[in-house]
């Protein structure tokens, strides 16, 4: 089980790393959506353990994963959607503003 | 090129550092007791009557964290009403043949009766009223995908929308301040002393049935109505 | 069962590279609902229908409407 | 005597299990190597839809009659409704386009 931690690390820094070079608004958000799903992924690895159930309790159980990062899990998806739409509202805002997507020659014709 | 080289090394460092954090998260001492899961996973069923431990996490033991959270996508639909001009505009090129037109009044019941099944079942098997609220904000999404956005908002008007998302919002406080009133906590369910009933059965765990409707009200009107913004913006 | 994982791991590792480094945009908005699919099979695997249904529904489903949405209003300025 | 049923009822699974993953893998094969628009929409549209179906009359099979077949049964409507008409609008819009066919050429290798 140690492979998932090193997965989720490549997956984290690969978006801290598109949100810094890349010069497409739009690849920018797809960064920060990488980001968040490297989080939620290790929010339901920390739950996990080896030969238990999920936690729906309609039958007799041995070993049931814990609920709590599930929850948790769930809640930052939902939040996560609704922040994704604002972003790409913005995007669009300023693609009409300023006929551009490219980040470099938005910062030029600011200036 | 330097500046190249410099922002991939600070990524790598701070790759470094969330490895090390990780593999500390890895090797935490798993057999030790953690009371706060073992108390939920045990006591949970017959403290709150729902099946789904997410559920009763969600909707009883933390229903606070799901008022501010409600709150979150209310601020959202917001600020995308704010931004949006007074203009309708289609998606670019879009016209459909009468296949298309026809089939749509077909796909509608389907996902009708998905919507409120995830709903309804949501303390009894996976879903819940997040899930269900999306399923249901499929179909203004699907009408002013086909038909355009006029024949959209001629059916469903943005003012009903907006009542619609008020109903959720107020109605959750208000179950909620019924707990007050017996005198207990605000969105107390078992203490408060509301029936629980069989765990199991479809009408069963007090309030969490009716907060699950009230929270997929309010989701599918609030993603609707952002959906919509989006669309309108020319 | 171990196997599996490793090779969904490897799937989401070269999914999200693909959707990163690719010239087109277009592509990249393409390669977004694959790789929320196959978290949403990593979730089922790890125990956690809830999330997994979340995620299908959300992520894999409403916000690829959302980026195809503006995808299609940034028409004019798409080929810097 | 050999109880035959479930054996019966396990080699029938298979057999649909067996077919439904030969098309599904053929449809990857054919996204990939085939040359135009058109054609990868045509394996894209028969072999999905064949893989589906089989997988889930395999998934009906296997749980016998109940409330979860029925399930099973209304996913499997909903797929032949909403398959086909996707793969017509994506194939419409795009022959209203002005985007034309490839012309076959012999000899290309």
């Amino acid at each position: 089980m140690e492979l998932p931690f090193v997965v989720v690390t490549i997956l984290f820094c690969l978006g801290i790393y598109t949100i810094i070079t890349q010069k497409n608004l739009i690849k920018i958000v797809l960064g920060f959506t990488i980001v968040e799903s490297s989080l939620i992924l290790i929010f339901v690895l920390v739950s996990y353990q080896p030969g238990g159930t999920a936690p729906i309790l309609d039958k007799a159980y041995h070993l049931v994963v814990d609920p709590i990062p599930q929850a948790l899990a769930l809640t930052s998806i939902v939040i996560g959607g609704s922040v994704t739409a604002v972003m790409l509202a913005l995007v669009i805002k300023i693609q009409k503003r300023y006929r551009t997507l490219n980040v470099d020659k938005l910062r030029k014709l600011k200036g | 090129m330097v500046k190249k080289l410099y922002k991939l090394g600070l990524v790598v460092s701070l790759g470094m550092f969330l490895f090390v954090l990780f593999s500390d998260i890895h090797n935490l001492d798993r057999t030790s007791k953690n009371y706060l899961s073992e108390h939920y996973i045990s006591e949970g069923v017959q403290e709150t009557g729902a099946i789904n431990l997410v559920t009763s996490v969600l909707y009883d033991y933390r229903a606070f964290d799901t008022l501010g959270e409600a709150t979150v996508l209310l601020t959202a639909a917001t600020i995308l009403a704010f931004l949006v001009p007074v203009t309708k505009a289609d998606m670019l090129g879009t016209t459909f043949t009468i296949i298309v037109y026809q089939a749509t009044k077909y796909l509608i019941p389907f996902i009708a009766v998905l919507g409120v099944y995830v709903i309804m079942f949501g303390h009894l098997s996976p879903g819940g009223g997040f899930v269900g609220g999306v399923v249901m904000a499929l179909i203004p999404i699907l009408l002013s995908l086909t038909y355009g956005i006029d024949f959209s908002e001629y059916k469903l008007t943005p003012n009903t929308k907006k009542v619609v998302e008020d109903i959720g919002a107020i109605g959750f406080i208000l179950l909620g301040l019924l707990a007050v009133l017996t005198g207990n906590n605000f969105l107390a369910n078992g203490q408060a002393g509301f029936p629980l009933g069989n765990a199991g059965e479809l009408i069963s765990a007090g309030l969490i049935p009716y907060l699950n409707v009230m929270i997929g009200i309010k989701v599918g009107a609030g993603l609707a109505i952002i959906f919509n913004s989006l669309m309108k913006e020319q | 069962m171990d196997m599996i994982v490793t090779l969904l791991m490897i799937f989401l590792l070269v999914t999200a590279f693909f959707m990163v480094f690719t010239k087109q945009t277009a592509n990249a908005v393409i390669a977004f609902p694959i790789f929320g699919s196959i978290l949403v099979v990593l979730f089922v695997i790890f125990q956690a229908p809830s999330v997994a249904m979340a995620e299908a529904v959300i992520t894999a489903g409403l916000a690829t409407g959302f980026f195809v949405i503006t995808f299609n209003k940034t028409k004019d300025s798409r080929k810097e | 005597m050999i109880d035959f049923l479930p054996i019966l009822r396990q080699i029938v699974v298979y057999v649909f299990f067996l077919t439904g993953s030969y098309f599904l893998l053929s449809t990857a094969v054919g996204m990939i190597r085939f040359p135009d628009l058109y054609t990868r929409l045509h394996a894209s549209a028969k072999c999905l839809m064949a893989g589906g179906i089989s997988i889930l009359m395999g998934c009906i099979v296997l749980e016998g009659i109940g409330f979860v077949s029925l399930k099973l049964i209304i996913l499997l409507l909903f797929l032949l409704i909403t398959n086909p008409i996707a793969n017509h609008v994506i194939a419409c819009l795009d022959h209203s386009n002005t985007m034309t066919p490839n012309p076959i050429s012999k000899n290309r290798s």
